[in-house]
């Protein structure tokens, strides 16, 4: 009999060498447990993972399939804790050692992420180093953006041919930065529209950036001295539905035919239904968006596209805002950095067995 | 000139129609195109071949009717695969709206067996070769749970019975007796099953999704956490190759019916850009 | 004060959203969750009115003034309003007071949804299908190095994922990955590195009120 | 030919037609198509905010006496201060939280996956070059990806006029962009066309019953 048994005991090797540790750069309330697997892995049934709190009586909390040698348990912070592994194979269990009484904490750095923070100092600091420097009316360069120098003619081209203009801003939220600059270019698309009496069509598809465009525009007409030309029905609030909204967009460019599109801001698929419309009405046809995806589409269908960060520049250099162009160069040093972070790197990589993928998690 | 003329200004008009008719026209016949297999849909076919008899495979049904023409034929090719070779199977779902799509599938495939089956062995039997475990929320309840008990995720089938007093379930009680899970889904679906069930139970995982969705799933396949993986109608089509070429069952190809229309719509527009780029030139030339 | 405050709760509540990702501590990420879903969410949920306050008021005047194609205005308000009674007192699931079917025939909000939105917009969707042919029909001319390049490229990969393609080289197929892997892979990074520092500037410049655009005008 | 009975199939027929009509032309039914579009979708999203965000986390537990979201409530009527022109800036507040929040949850965000991740994925090391899994031919992919993409970047220098050094790699960070434009243009037809196939499906098939 007591054969039998010590037989069934000895059958399975036990997980050996336990670890039970607080999970580091965590709010609390989890503890790592680690285990090496039992030799007899191949043919258990699972791991089983007990807890105690005493380090006396344990109870079952979880268990694992083979093969795995790490769980998180979820705890209470500040309490103590014992645990233990036993290999399973259908009714017969073999159990570690019992773990050092282990405590859950939470921490107050994550220091998986200082690696952001590094950069973002660092970008950060350069960025605005460069938007001081530009306040202290140091002359700044910025070469041409094929988009921009589009718009005057795109104004003037729609005022000969007494065509409106439209300008969609995407299906972006307030936060999207692509809207942000979208925001930016169409003050100045609106004074133009203003000096030159052009009408402006401007549907949004989410109230709040409608909100904020409205006034802009408004500011804009009243910037020029013509506040009185302001039509509030100009700028509206379609739907937020991402379909909906293209539906209705297309159904402004074949019944309002505008000489010039501009589709600048925060695009999804929608993109090409709008851009390919408006080519269809012969539209002039400016388009910008951060959205990579969609880039292909609007460099096809459109006569001018601004490429991602040109976006941004554009906002920047339309407005003529010195603090804004100063903005500009400091991405452009940024960009340096970045070239010779990734060469140096490269070169650390190539030469030495410095493990330099883990600074860039 | 004027041909030339009108060979670099075709009415997009006349390129919708054509490419309306070139689609159209073959969904009409049905005429399935045949295809090379390549390695995705390979891997996967293989992956169903290697489920050993003793275990059952999870279909996973993930997508609502928009998705129908390019994952309901992944389901019936699946569904035949394993029924020919007689792999048990379970069907689930994390919602309810797919319920309705496996339903069908279901009574489809099992209605095509058992046309054709003299004795009751080498017909399919519900809860001997097959059971509709249906929907169990929240979404991380099953797929969790499953791992230590299927029964318990499920105490009652789709239909009610109580599982346990399934006589296939009393055979498959959690991941340890399931070879395969492969999750048809336009979703974040298949991520989950390898986030939670393959990275704590070990458990295959692969997967059949849609063309749109497709290009961010093949990356699992390079790292091998998907076994096998079938993409929009070209996948779907494979897989019915596949089924075809090695299993020999004569049946419905409806991807590989739309095969046609793909490629045709593909051509046409090749067509009309050789064109315009011909005018062109002759164009540039007479300048 | 009318411009000052606003600026200065950007600059509060945008450090409240950077924090949270350094510092794990309970006690930050409990007020950024409270922040996010609760606040944030009812706020947004408010706005909803402005957007259509907007709306019917543009639509109320079309018909007012009879502009151009005004009676489709009352298709939209009338859509909109039935909908909206449907949705608000037949509940999500059409197990709210107002009575959702005749029979056997279902309008609650959810078979509206799926019977009128969902195929009103995967045929806009569609659409792109035409949209693409006509577009690349149009734009892919061999006018410059770059033209045809973009042309190239878009050949390869058409021609390479069809089965068609791997009749002609079995190279085919794995040559068009390889564009989607390498060259495409390149050129969206290149673009990423760009727009992230973009973004970061343009971020820096709104928190710290350099640019206050979005304030649009009136009152100091 | 076994055409449907369900009144919902002839609403998403006749609905899906009226949208295709669009290609031939504006018309009277892509115009009614396009107005219920924008009516419906507009109720729906009432329904939603009620429903699912208003009721279940705003009424119910401020009701249950949750009264710190007393504090959303008043921001978020705040909005209407702007048909009050007295004090209409006041709809800056809401505004300014939302933006706010958004873009200073943004920037970290933004940092990992934008820079930090793609960085690391174009360092030249022996680790990335195993990940195209095609074994020795790994180190050049990787080293025209390099390329390609310090010379995308360097289009994007704007502070500087496209001269020498400058003008060499800018011209071939624009080629790469084609190539990647024209590639990922040719790879979404195939998804597109699938849709347009499931549309027409759903017309031939389960509206007119011509095909099976």
């Amino acid at each position: 009999m007591t054969l039998i048994f010590l037989a069934f005991t000895v059958a399975l090797a036990p997980p050996t060498d336990l670890k039970a540790y607080d999970a580091p750069d965590d709010g609390g309330g989890t503890i790592n447990i680690e285990w090496q697997l039992s030799p007899d892995d191949a043919v258990l049934t699972n791991y089983e993972i007990y807890r105690s709190d005493n380090g006396v009586d344990f109870e079952k909390i979880n268990f694992i399939g083979n093969g795995k040698n790490f769980i998180q348990d979820e705890t209470e912070d500040n309490k103590q804790y014992y645990y233990k592994v036993a290999a399973v194979q259908d009714t017969i269990r073999a159990f570690s050692g019992i773990s050092t009484p282990v405590k859950s904490s939470a921490q107050w750095i994550d220091r998986n992420k200082l690696n952001i923070f590094i950069a973002l100092a660092i970008f950060g600091f350069i960025i605005l180093y460069y938007i001081y420097h530009a306040r202290k009316g140091k002359e700044l360069y910025i070469r041409k953006i094929a988009g921009l120098q589009a718009i005057d003619d795109a104004v003037g081209r729609a005022t000969e041919m007494g065509k409106p203009i439209l300008y969609t801003t995407g299906i972006g939220y307030i936060e999207d930065i692509a809207t942000i600059a979208s925001l930016n270019i169409i003050g100045e698309v609106a004074k133009k529209c203003a000096q030159y009496n052009t009408r402006f069509i401007n549907p949004h598809s989410d109230p709040i950036v409608y909100t904020v465009a409205r006034e802009i525009v408004k500011e804009a007409y009243s910037s020029v001295g013509r506040p009185d030309a302001f039509d509030p029905d100009s700028v509206y609030f379609v739907t937020d539905s991402q379909f909906a909204y293209a539906a209705a967009v297309d159904g402004i460019m074949v019944r309002e035919k505008p000489a010039t599109n501009f589709l600048i801001g925060w695009f999804r698929a929608e993109s090409l239904i709008m851009a390919e419309t408006g080519a269809s009405t012969g539209a002039i046809q400016i388009a910008g968006t951060d959205q990579v995806s969609q880039l292909p589409f609007f460099v096809t269908a459109c006569d001018f596209t601004l490429i991602g960060e040109e976006l941004y520049a554009a906002s920047a250099y339309i407005s003529k805002e010195p603090l804004l162009m100063g903005g500009i160069k400091g991405e452009d040093f940024s960009k340096l950095i970045i070239g010779i972070a990734l060469i140096a790197a490269s070169i650390i990589g190539l030469l030495t067995k410095f493990p330099v993928l883990n600074l860039f998690k | 000139m004027k041909f030339v003329e009108r060979m670099l200004k075709i009415d997009r008009r006349i390129i919708y129609l054509i490419l309306a008719i070139v689609v159209i026209l073959p969904m009409l016949f049905n005429v399935p195109l045949r295809v090379r297999v390549m390695e995705p849909v390979q891997k996967l076919f293989n992956a169903v071949e290697a489920i050993p008899p003793n275990k059952a495979m999870i279909i996973n049904f993930e997508y609502d009717p928009r998705d129908v023409p390019e994952l309901q034929p992944m389901a019936l090719s699946i569904l035949r695969h394993a029924f020919t070779r007689r792999i048990k199977i379970l069907v689930l779902s994390l919602y309810v709206q797919p319920l309705g799509m496996a339903q069908s599938a279901l009574t489809q495939i099992t209605e095509e067996f058992n046309k054709n089956a003299k004795t009751n062995a080498d017909s399919i039997l519900y809860g001997r070769d097959y059971v509709f475990l249906g929907w169990q929320p929240p979404p991380l309840v099953p797929i969790l749970g499953m791992g230590e008990s299927i029964a318990n995720v499920y105490k009652t089938d789709y239909y009610g019975n109580k599982t346990d007093t399934l006589p296939l379930m009393k055979r498959i009680k959690n991941y340890r007796n399931v070879g395969l899970l492969v999750s048809l889904s336009s979703s974040d679906v298949p991520r989950w099953w390898i986030e939670y069930a393959q990275n704590r139970f070990g458990l295959k995982v692969g997967a059949g999704v849609t063309a749109v969705s497709g290009s961010e799933f093949y990356s699992y396949l390079q790292t091998g956490q998907f076994s096998g993986l079938m993409v929009g109608m070209k996948g779907a089509a494979e897989y019915e190759e596949m089924i075809a070429s090695e299993l020999h069952i004569k049946a419905r190809r409806k991807a590989s019916e739309s095969l046609p229309s793909l490629t045709y719509a593909h051509l046409v527009m090749i067509a009309f850009i050789i064109i315009g780029n011909i005018g062109y030139f002759i164009k540039g030339r007479k300048k | 004060m009318k411009r000052t405050l606003p600026l200065i709760l950007v600059f509060i509540v945008g450090i409240m959203g950077i924090i949270p990702f350094l510092i794990p501590h309970p006690a930050v990420q409990k007020t950024d969750d409270f922040f996010r879903n609760d606040i944030m969410k009812i706020v947004a949920a408010f706005a909803l009115v402005l957007g259509l306050g907007s709306l019917i008021r543009v639509h109320f005047d079309k018909i007012k003034r009879h502009r151009e194609n005004w009676q489709y205005s009352w298709v939209l308000l009338l859509t909109f309003a039935v909908t909206s009674i449907i949705g608000l007192f037949g509940g999500v699931a059409g197990t709210g007071p107002l009575p959702t079917h005749i029979s056997t025939f279902h309008f609650d909000i959810q078979s509206i949804y799926l019977n009128v939105e969902v195929p009103l917009g995967s045929t806009m969707f569609a659409l792109l299908a035409f949209l693409m042919a006509s577009a690349a029909y149009r734009a892919f001319r061999a006018r410059s190095p770059e033209a045809t390049l973009l042309l190239l490229s878009a050949f390869v990969v058409m021609i390479g994922i069809l089965p068609f393609g791997d009749q002609i080289s079995h190279r085919l197929p794995s040559f068009a990955q390889w564009i989607m892997d390498v060259p495409n892979v390149a050129a969206q990074r290149g673009i990423l590195l760009g727009v992230a520092l973009g973004m970061l500037a343009t971020a820096l410049k709104i928190l710290l009120g350099i640019e206050r655009n979005w304030l649009g005008g009136g009152g100091e | 030919m076994n055409i449907s009975f369900d009144p919902w199939v002839w609403i998403g027929a006749l609905l899906t037609l009226a949208i295709f009509s669009f290609l031939y032309r504006d018309n009277p039914f892509y115009k009614v198509a396009e107005h219920i579009f924008v009516g419906v979708s507009n109720g729906y999203a009432v329904t939603f905010y009620y429903h699912n965000i208003l009721v279940p986390t705003l009424f119910n537990p401020l009701f249950r006496g949750r009264l710190i979201l007393i504090i959303p409530f008043i921001i978020g009527a705040l909005y209407f201060t702007r048909f009050i022109p007295k004090i209409s800036w006041l709809v800056r507040i809401p505004i300014g939280i939302l933006m706010g929040y958004g873009i200073g949850a943004s920037i970290p965000a933004t940092i990992q996956a934008y820079i930090i991740k793609q960085v690391q994925g174009t360092i030249l090391t022996p680790y990335n070059f195993q990940r195209w899994h095609a074994g020795s031919t790994g180190i050049i992919w990787s080293a025209i990806l390099f390329l390609g993409v310090i010379c995308v970047v360097s289009y994007f220098y704007f502070s500087r006029e496209q001269k020498g050094i400058l003008k060499v790699t800018s011209r071939i960070g624009i080629f790469f962009v084609m190539i990647g434009f024209g590639a990922a243009f040719g790879y979404t037809v195939m998804a597109r066309v699938s849709l347009l196939i499931g549309r027409l499906q759903f017309i031939l098939g389960t509206w007119l019953g011509v095909i099976k």
